[in-house]
């Protein structure tokens, strides 16, 4: 395999990351866990650098530069998130933590009062825990039903399951990743969002894994809420994005009280704030929201048409490479599928598979990646995951391959 | 080398268990698991005898077979002395002759994400011990 | 003024702080808001690009080296701050992203499980938003009654008001501020604490204001609950920290459902990680969490002893020089008060003053400080606010003297 | 220099002011509110003439002032030119003659965070007019 004809200048990009040019237990480093949390450029450190050093303050209640400056950097990083995805306006996005928090903010707010008991909420075999777990302590809290609806052997959604789970009119919400942490697969996610609305239901996408990879436009998906972390998309740890539709976030009551959230506090009753800053109570994660600009600049700079054309080059050059290593099986097959390879090896537990690339400088992830219920589906209880990022290179796909053979001579 | 710590005798140990298997009449079962991984390993006390199940890595399979071996026959204050010894031995990489194949086991220290792998066994048979001790039995050496 | 016979070689510490070398509108930064965030030492900006650039990936679900590096820095984090606190143990610190969020998870686990409806909770008349409005929300969701301690006309707590609120034997919890952001009021926690147990009621304390200026030790103070933002203490923005007693934690019900937080998951039942996990879903702020790290090490590094008397000092200094000022009235004249000063003037609007005093170079805050009923109790609408750190210089507050006189002069 | 801003105009115009009260009758009442700093102002439309009641800071006090002062007289129509000015003037820091003293305001332009004091008044104003208009009254020029 040779780099030739990459649709990115990878070996530009690697110089952008300074964490790529570590060694590991004496060997070069070989990150291929980008989809747990991708690496940092310098464009992302330095603009963190830069207003911890030159223009930092607390935001939104100064009157003096230094907060007016952060105020503006902060509120920027808003039109930037909105332009990343095509929303309506910027008062539609609203900061969290990360995409976990955004979730659990729907199903407090939204969850709690939109949705009644007895309403249903639908999620799919292939959601990471984030996408489950808030929507059965919102069913235990609030009488509302969870239905899960099935998937393929090829680890797609299975449209008749689908359809049955929507058959009684009873879903009101359709909550679903918009690409597998585990299999890779990409979800129709147009396709679902007419059909939710078609049945009467809002959808929910979890843009985890997708917003990494593609363009995202959530008018042309026509999706209702749509939810990121920043860490996977080269940005800082601690920021997070909830979009949602205007009219629905206006309608929504808040999910934290303190600043910031209120129009005004009285002892008998307080007011609201308008959207976004409703749900933005506290000090926001000011620092990070502008490193997650830093990083949104960064990929839209390299242009996702570009970033999916090399994810669509690893993603085959895996499944090829990977393909040829006896023993080996690789989980789920969809048709529309990116860069994430789970596997399985006959005789070698996913742990000593990890333990073992590791020492040969080669990161990858092994155990149920936060979605126990979709490893009993596929039989198995943890799988290795390699996961790539637009710093990867084919290369590492082969160096990987040479480390599973490795791996298979010692538990053959 | 690297690979160290899958030499032979873990190889083996995990491959071919001779105290696996939950057997028919027991004492007391404990039970441990890591919710990180979803690895399970089961421990059957039957004062003398020891058997495991152990659902999960090599490291696992081998820690509770090599346990098994090591514990079989002794008494639970021999088993205690035995496990703070395993305990320091994954912690600190260093052998101690009394310690035997157990000390195979030694370079797990380099692995900390790993060491529950091989403590996981011990913690089951701790618990193992305690239930047939609460419930009366004559285990207590 | 002289610098002389000062606690801290402040000089040496501003050198740390790279941000107060710059320059506001052609003068030297005289930044008098760090109540409201303080600024960051290139410790904690250090430690931060250590991580990204050098042992960063996900914490927990890694078995490889970058992603233990990074547990063991993130979870070594929580050691220190339960040294800082003097906490039991480590298990009682949970991170989360700010003081705000940090109450409104005590008010939607321990605040719907162990309060019932008709349970009271009290808060005093000078509390932040953060630790009212979620209290108020809790009233309107479920049922409990929120009752308001009296302040007197020094700024201290109505120890009058204090034993009326508690005598019905209603109030379940007492939630104070342990500093005044207004009024620079302390209270007397140890007193308070006491009081509250003996009525049968927890204590909730909220330390964003104090931890920045004293040693705090939760034992000692036999607290319940401790709250804290990261980024008023040196530290990064999006992260905060809960300290609760293990026995309060364990008995929470989880706040967010998602990744980390679990013990296990199946569709119909999912089980909690033990404390501090269960309260810590999905990825964590982790660059944010080891810069908070490093800014504690900062701190104790300095000394609270140290950091203490040189806020006495500075809070000394600047009562006595602004006094001086013809029409200025300072707010609060509690006899233990520290280092944050409100002021009103004759004449000219909070907002007026901030602007003007902006344009010389000095940045102080100006408005209600998220405490619009404690504006109410004092009788003006805004106030302008002047906050010390321990890189702040008494010559500083002697550049607001001056400042305050010119402001003073264009009002005249 | 630094603190144009505060110049005679405006202090004159916020420390006497000619409109400020509420008028006995009036046709409409608008008002606006910046939660961020508690400010608060109510402008009494009474066709020609207008009066406010500005609570807050000088800035908002000269503006409510000099936009009473400019808009007296003038048709909805006008008033609504003259407040798209107002904007762009402040929005800018560029006088313009047809703006009178209502141009002592352009260096707010420096100031982002004190431009909804300036502005407020100003939808005070719009939301009046929007009330008298639905209320049917006569208002519309
Ligand atoms: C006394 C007090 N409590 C709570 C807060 C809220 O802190 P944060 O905005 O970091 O959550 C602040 C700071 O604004 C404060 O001063
Ligand atoms: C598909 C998917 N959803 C949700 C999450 C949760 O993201 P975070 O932990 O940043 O909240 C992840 C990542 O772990 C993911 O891959």
């Amino acid at each position: 395999m040779s780099t030739t004809l990459l649709p990115l200048d990878v070996h530009a990009i690697r110089r952008d990351f300074p964490i790529l040019s570590q060694k590991v237990h004496g060997k070069p480093f070989v990150f291929l866990d980008s989809g747990a949390s991708a690496q940092k450029p310098k464009q992302v450190i330095e603009a963190m650098r830069f207003v911890m050093e030159e223009q930092y303050a607390n935001v939104h209640r100064g009157l003096h530069y230094m907060s007016e400056k952060a105020s503006d950097a902060y509120e920027n990083v808003r039109d930037k998130v909105a332009e990343l995805l095509n929303a309506g306006s910027r008062e539609e996005i609203v900061f969290t933590r990360n995409a976990t928090e955004s979730i659990n903010l729907v199903a407090y707010t939204w969850g709690r009062t939109a949705l009644k008991p007895g309403d249903a909420v639908a999620v799919s075999e292939m959601e990471h825990h984030a996408n489950l777990v808030p929507w059965q302590m919102l069913r235990d809290a609030h009488g509302t039903e969870l239905r899960i609806i099935k998937i393929t052997d090829s680890g797609e959604l299975d449209w008749d399951s689908l359809e049955q789970v929507f058959a009684d009119g009873k879903v009101k919400l359709l909550a679903l990743t918009h690409m597998s942490n585990v299999l890779g697969t990409y979800t129709p996610v147009e396709r679902l969002a007419k059909f939710a609305h078609e049945h009467g239901a809002k959808i929910l996408l979890d843009g985890s894994q997708a917003i990494v990879h593609r363009a995202v436009d959530v008018q042309a998906i026509d999706a209702d809420f749509y939810v990121f972390s920043g860490h996977k998309l080269y940005g800082p740890t601690g920021i997070g994005v909830l979009y949602a539709k205007a009219e629905i976030l206006d309608s929504m009551p808040p999910f934290m009280g303190g600043g910031d959230m209120i129009a005004s506090v009285s002892y008998q009753k307080s007011t609201w704030a308008k959207p976004p800053h409703r749900f933005e109570a506290g000090t926001p994660a000011i620092i990070e929201t502008i490193g997650l600009g830093a990083a949104i600049d960064y990929v839209r700079a390299i242009g996702f048409e570009n970033i999916a054309a090399h994810e669509q080059h690893l993603t085959e050059h895996a499944l090829s490479t990977l393909s040829g290593i006896e023993g080996l099986r690789i989980l789920g097959a969809a048709q529309d599928r990116g860069g994430v390879i789970s596997f399985v090896m006959k005789d070698a537990h996913a742990h000593d598979i990890a333990t073992l690339l590791d020492r040969q400088g080669i990161a990858v992830r092994a155990g149920h990646h936060c979605a126990e219920p979709l490893m009993g589906r596929l039989g198995v209880t943890s799988t290795a995951r390699a996961t790539f990022g637009l710093y990867t290179l084919p290369e590492e796909i082969d160096a990987l391959a040479t480390g599973l053979e490795r791996v298979r001579k010692i538990f053959a | 080398m690297s690979e160290a710590l899958y030499q032979s005798i873990v190889l083996e140990s995990s491959r071919n268990p001779r105290h696996a298997g939950r057997p028919d009449v027991f004492k007391a079962e404990g039970q441990s698991e890591n919710r990180m991984c979803g690895d399970k390993v089961s421990v059957f006390f039957n004062g003398a005898e020891l058997r495991h199940e152990a659902q999960g890595c090599t490291i696992l399979a081998a820690s509770a077979e090599l346990m098994c071996e090591a514990a079989t026959g002794k008494t639970t204050g021999e088993i205690a002395i035995l496990s703070d010894k395993f305990e320091h031995l994954v912690k600190t990489g260093q052998e101690t002759p009394e310690l035997g194949e157990l000390n195979a086991l030694a370079s797990i220290a380099q692995y900390p994400s790993r060491l529950r792998c091989a403590t996981l066994p011990w913690s089951a048979l701790r618990d193992a011990i305690a239930r047939a001790g609460s419930t009366g039995g004559p285990a207590n050496g």
